[in-house]
């Protein structure tokens, strides 16, 4: 789950992170308050789940309260990057000495937390060669320590003020990081302001996996209505663009299924990735979710590990005794309990193919049939 | 001879009382799995199965030998029972559990470090030594003896490439799903020497995916290996996953992508199946036999 | 530091550790207005940073309010163990179907966290044989888990109710030990009533060294007025009962001055260890506490390491300027800047000894003497 | 020989622009200590006595080779300085700080084991090979090379049966000290059997202190020691300590007093002295020189 820029900052300040003065506003007279309230010139953000929002046209700078307003009447309802703009957030203007980038993540082949952070951060950062890039692994055991904080600002060369800060700053993160399960925690620019270091950005990944364990975060949903009810369904869905509908289990079996019908030269309408355990009343819940996505040919590959074939296959009956399913479906049923939905789809009249490929050429035939 | 797990192997089950667990269990015996015990707090002194459930892992070492766990076990309390089941000194520990936070498969995988354990998982199918021993949930039905050795990171597409080799006549020695998680245990580069080294195993396939870089470190294995190596990577065709920030990209590099894997694994040596059911053809030409 | 029962008992809360319902009172009539909102039978416990207060008739029960005043009155201002009564805790009367113990320390041999554990909670809890305690060395790089506490369960032989309480409770209690810098953590008797568990007592050990970080903590002061002197000073002092004051430098080094002094018949009237780097100021207020004990002869014994030889031998003579030492003192003064040191002191007439076994010989023949 | 260090140990000091940390850098280098460097953040380009300061101890293991380092830190930031030495590799850290909290320490110790670090204290004195390398802060005058190693829990004690052994015409190979602290990094038993093993050591003397159970553990190794320890225990004078509530009574379980010590000592072999000053007259003794 993304956190929205303001909301990352929000938790900077509560972490002790140094953030600029600022106010997330949701309407022009509440940006001309806020713009009065900080004082002097102020930058107006888009908060939009996106980065390069500079780069779209979705930053601006005003001089004056009213400025700030007339700002933020353009921003507001703006198109960016698909993101509709509904907040804005209005921060005083950093006299800006340096950008440094840092973040925090997790690195999969090292098993660890990864500190990365270079002397040149903002936009162009990942354009920075690997050998102005620090990265420091975190040892889970002892976590963040000062002393790798004073390793950082050496290799950054930072000043005595603005290395200060990072001291705090760093494990701060850290915390943050651990506390509040993030994947990801990004200052992308850390600002050197004068003596200080201020976080001009703030992106923040939680680990959706964790968020029942995080119930003081605010909740934030950036999917479609379709990736909304597969949440709520349980099953793992991305929209496409093409028109075969597909439902399998396990991702690599999904990202197989997708490209054998590519192979054949067929066109996905979606990848549905209905997982391990997922019981009957679910799975007839992802067919509808199918269906919505107005396909000409169901694609069904099931390969029964903890998914069982009867729960599938009846689940299958059962939504095609309850509504009209309007094209043809396709199934590839293999596996756990395999005997027993077999025969469910038999005395149904489903045929259920054993080889992925036999079905796959099927379904991009009927597609094209259609 | 197999790797990692034989007939030998003592299993016991973590969660052994919940649905998933019983019914596992249930299937694991029938494979011929020795399963020695099961864990539920609270209900030691039960069967399930006709095994013996003890409340704690503790209990269930001091009152057998074992070898491996496999752990069914809800997400937000897998941490604990992994720290158990290392703690009390068993070896090799197999995690089927998906959705564990990342933070705790971080620190399940930083304490299997200190502790000299072997993680499979989690979010795996687990691992079957055909014949002899299966942990885990895949079916039973597609493991059978034989000279070629899997090693796969996801689940079904692994039961998919096994049913293909046994209907072109071609069983495994070994079959281990590495999980498809973030932090994941074992890794190509963990598994690979084992079935170099293992003489009953003929070739190995490597089922791969997208993102990461496990198999570009796996291609760099595969250049001082003496036997063949089949690779099929999945999502070729994928939709874009998620981005973490530029950290993602400075940590990738490069690296992640289909067609870098790919090339990284030609250019090791191995032969790559565009599609799934490429890979009993191309294992046959790897053996010689095509 | 020691915490009082009652301000272990409001951590303990604080850290969600079932305690008794009650309230601390420092009058007769604030026992019974406490009695009266507790309702129903009360113990009353005298405050005092020692065990035994049962056996020192420091515990009563009360079936009414009316008692609990009693009570109090006759337990507030009586002096237990060497220590007045000053503050009671008032408290519901639990109903006890089994004391067990649970307390957390630190193990210096196996340099871990230890959880010790038995079901024969109580009094005689010392009395136990080995067989039947439960110790669990804890693993600093994960904590105390909750498997662990499955296992202290299983080995206590806990009914579900008492079981998923002590789930929480030794988490919580780790919690504690670590955030607040404890030494020790004990609860005893850890009383199983009914289905669940409660902290009848609380015993609380803080590390002084940590005390500049716990700053929430109340703070209790069990010193007498010299030790607590000697604490200001930043120097380690017992009182004795003999007539030799002696100071020396290091804990291993006094233990030896004591044991030589004693070896050859004398008394000492303290233990000063002014320890490692002690400066000229506080050692000549050292000196002046040593006067505070009223000894026949003062012996000073200093091996200087970080401690410094012309600094104590300054601050000697400070102290012999400006104040009337009306006793002999014997110096033995070596190590570093042992030179400048000695002239100092020569220079004021003092002699100063080389050797510990002659120096001491010295001060006891000077005190019998006396 | 010696043990642990000697003339060609390279030395950092943490904390070197401290007054102790420079006071002590003079005498460790008029000692002959070889001091390649030292820390202190934010001074990293000035020098020390000579010594080039760099700003993390990562710099100075960069421009150096690092065998030990020495911390003059103050109490409230040593945990972090011992980390960062134990990071960079140093495999001896050697902690003159007093009155660091006892959960840091537990937390310093751990991170040494879990790194292979040797560490010699907190609250020590420190190592002296004498002759050859002198680490931490005792005086110069009372160390000279000869055939005796000591092994110390108390500082000023060492000192003193140092300077006995001199006077005696005895030398030390190598004197280390343990330090005071409730959780130590080496301990008896971790020394003694360096001594043993050094061919230059011919008897050694153990100071031990009332409390805890080293001196008992120590006892267990002397049984298979083939060199002459002489051991002399403070404290049989000794006001009582504080107490642990019951939990240090069920730790220690009658261990830790004067009596228990002396009787493991002896019953292992060891000569024990009643007073400092008798342990260069029962050292002859042990090597047959009286």
């Amino acid at each position: 789950m993304k956190l929205y820029e303001y909301m990352g900052k929000e938790l900077f300040a509560r972490y002790g992170i140094p953030v600029p003065r600022g106010k997330v506003v949701f309407s022009p007279a509440e940006a001309l308050a806020a713009a009065r309230e900080i004082g002097g010139p102020v930058v107006i953000k888009s908060q939009i789940l996106m980065g390069k929002r500079g780069k779209g046209g979705g930053i601006r700078f005003a001089g004056t309260p009213e400025e700030a307003r007339e700002a933020a009447a353009e921003l507001l309802g703006m198109e960016l990057h698909g993101y509709k703009v509904e907040a804005l957030l209005v921060e005083e203007r950093l006299s800006i000495d340096q950008e440094l980038y840092v973040s925090l993540t997790i690195d999969g082949s090292a098993k660890a937390p990864v500190l990365i952070a270079s002397a040149e951060g903002g936009m162009d950062i990942e354009e920075v060669p690997e050998e102005r890039i620090i990265k420091e692994y975190i040892d889970l055991d002892i976590g963040l320590q000062p002393f790798v904080a004073r390793e950082v600002a050496r290799r950054l060369g930072l000043k005595e003020g603005p290395a200060k800060d990072l001291y705090r700053l760093l494990p701060a993160m850290y915390r943050l990081f651990r506390e509040k399960d993030a994947e990801l925690v990004e200052i992308n620019p850390l600002v050197v302001s004068g003596e200080r270091l201020v976080a001009a950005d703030a992106k923040i990944n939680i680990d959706d996996y964790a968020l029942y364990r995080q119930k003081d975060l605010p909740y934030v949903d950036d999917r479609t209505p379709l990736e909304r009810k597969a949440k709520e369904i349980g099953v793992s869905f991305v929209e496409l663009s093409g028109d075969i509908a597909i439902m399998a289990n396990g991702a690599g079996m999904s990202m197989g299924t997708l490209d054998t019908i590519a192979y054949y030269g067929g066109t996905p309408a979606n990848f549905l990735d209905c997982g391990g355990g997922t019981g009957l009343e679910e799975t007839a819940k992802a067919l509808e979710l199918l269906l919505e996505t107005k396909p000409k040919v169901i694609f069904i590959n099931i390969f029964g590990g903890i998914t069982r074939c009867d729960d599938v296959a009846g689940a299958l009956v059962k939504v095609k005794r309850s509504i009209d399913i309007p094209v043809p479906v396709v199934v590839r049923l293999v596996g756990t309990n395999e005997d027993i939905g077999r025969r469910i789809l038999e005395e149904e009249g489903i045929k259920a193919y054993t080889f992925m490929d036999e079905a796959a050429a099927k379904a991009v035939e009927l597609a094209k049939g259609a | 001879m197999a790797i990692l797990v034989d007939e030998n192997t003592h299993v016991i089950v973590q969660g052994i009382t919940g649905n998933q667990g019983r019914f596992h269990t249930r299937q694991m015996l029938a494979y011929g799995t020795k399963i020695v015990g099961g864990v539920s707090p609270g209900k030691g002194g039960q069967t399930v199965e006709g095994v013996p459930v003890y409340d704690t892992v503790r209990a269930a070492c001091e009152a057998n030998r074992v070898d491996a766990s496999v752990l069914f076990i809800p997400a937000p309390f897998c941490k604990d029972a992994a720290f158990e089941a290392m703690e009390a000194g068993i070896k090799l520990v197999v995690i089927i559990t998906e959705g564990i936070p990342v933070h705790d498969e971080l620190e399940i995988q930083n304490y299997a470090r200190k502790k000299g354990v072997k993680v499979i998982g989690p979010n795996t199918f687990g691992i079957v030594s055909s014949g002899k021993c299966k942990i885990g949930i895949p079916p039973n039905q597609f493991f059978k003896p034989g000279e070629i050795g899997i090693v796969a990171r996801s689940g079904t597409l692994t039961y998919e490439i096994a049913g293909n080799l046994i209907a072109h006549g071609m069983g495994q020695s070994t079959v281990v799903g590495l999980g498809g998680d973030r932090v994941p245990g074992m890794t190509f580069t963990d598994v690979l020497p084992l079935f170099e080294a293992d003489p009953e195993t003929k070739a190995v396939v490597l089922v791969g995916e997208i993102g990461g870089d496990a198999e570009e470190a796996a291609a760099e294995y595969i250049k001082t290996m003496s036997k063949p190596v089949v690779a099929y990577i999945a999502g070729k065709s994928a939709p874009p996953g998620k981005r973490m920030g530029h950290a993602g990209a400075i940590i990738e590099r490069g690296k992640g992508t289909y067609e870098g894997k790919v090339k990284a694994l030609k250019e090791a040596g191995a032969y790559v199946a565009a599609l799934p059911f490429e890979v009993p053809r191309l294992l046959k030409q790897a053996l010689g036999q095509a």
